[in-house]
């Protein structure tokens, strides 16, 4: 199953190592992380509560999964994302994708972590010393999920 | 007609409510209907949500998207999760 | 130490554990892997051995590191890569890097292996059926590294 | 002056030797009078690599950059590593 939302953590080389396991056509392998930060728009963070709309949430990152393996070749991808409460430092997310190069790797993980800020049902709710906020969406995302309209194929290095 | 709807994130926790199943009146074609009706039946928080989210059967909707008998539908803000 | 030039292999969680170790300012953690694949040039490959300069190798890693912390606003980086003989689904190169957001951290970890790809003197030597052969330098690693000339700031993602 | 001179990969190979220090004549104030003195002297393979690639104390060169008594000047072809 290419996505999981759960509260457990998960570990980086577990997965990215099941993600591969006995595929040598693999060259490249790339992986993002989302952590917690202990400040955000100038406010102290000490815990964060993250909320989904089950069942949807699933079918929304398997679709931009579908889509990344649509427009680049990748042998493989994997999302997983953390929901509940998490605090400073805690892992949120991880993107992981196998390709044989890695203009395609780079091309497909950073994709899914675009449209994953945009059109996954998540909210973060943050614990700041004034108390409980929800987190706005940023307009940076927006802009960067745009930018993949436009960029359909593969980048020079795949070639 | 009947409908499920959901809210989420601050739209839940301004309406205290999280889930409901509507009889809707008759002529409640779209989902731009379905809010300014709900606004009208006293969920006052979804008219004042700027950039308010609507999905239908757990896709990604507009205001000018179908709502029929049996749907679920979900208002919520702006999603923030990675 | 930012580079590491060895031959023995690595742990993905490990390394991105430490990279991070108790910054809780590291919002985006970008990794990437680079992996021996079992056919290149339509040749199968039984094995690798990789060559290197050393001394000049590390002084180069060090410098596209130093080149992408000048570009980037990151906390930290990390490259390692192996030397001596490899085999198929052998790791062979680690990029990690953080950053308080992922449009600096995708773009830094694409660039340091780019420029790794064309600047740091490592030299691949495979075993194919027909015997042994120098892998032949890319056009297109070239072409992937000149993209970075005109880019000399953070993408959309970073507002 | 004497120069240390470095062969890496496929030129290694070529050539049969991975090191040499060598006392060059006066006059040789550049990296491609260099190599091309180097291929008069029985390094044919220097002459015959297609994108030969040169490094002048563990920095990236090209034929025009001067070399001086004690540098360590390195051959090889385009890398490919990663």
């Amino acid at each position: 199953m290419p996505v999981r939302v759960q509260a457990e953590d998960f570990d980086l080389s577990t997965e990215v190592a099941r993600l591969r396991a006995g595929d040598a056509r693999v060259g490249a392998v790339a992986a993002f992380v989302g952590l917690v930060r202990d400040m955000n728009e100038g406010e102290c963070i000490s815990a964060m509560t993250l909320e989904h709309y089950p069942g949807m949430t699933e079918k929304a990152l398997a679709a931009i999964v579908a889509e990344a393996r649509a427009r680049w070749a990748l042998f493989d991808a994997l999302v997983i994302h953390r929901v509940g409460p998490l605090k400073p430092m805690d892992q949120i997310v991880l993107v992981a994708v196998t390709s044989a190069h890695r203009g395609a790797a780079f091309a497909a993980c950073e994709f899914i972590m675009d449209y994953l800020k945009t059109r996954a049902p998540f909210w973060k709710r943050e614990e700041t010393p004034g108390g409980g906020r929800w987190v706005d969406a940023r307009e940076g995302d927006e802009r960067a999920a745009a930018r993949w309209q436009d960029r359909a194929g593969p980048g020079p290095a795949d070639s | 007609m009947s409908v499920r709807i959901l809210y989420f994130a601050s739209l839940r926790e301004r309406l205290g409510l999280s889930e409901e199943i509507l009889e809707l009146p008759a002529g409640l074609g779209c989902v731009g209907e379905l809010r300014d009706w709900l606004v009208g039946q006293g969920r006052a928080a979804l008219g004042q949500l700027p950039n308010l989210r609507c999905a239908v059967n757990q896709e990604m909707a507009s205001a000018a998207d179908p709502v029929r008998d049996g749907d679920e539908v979900a208002f919520f803000p702006p999603v923030t999760g990675g």
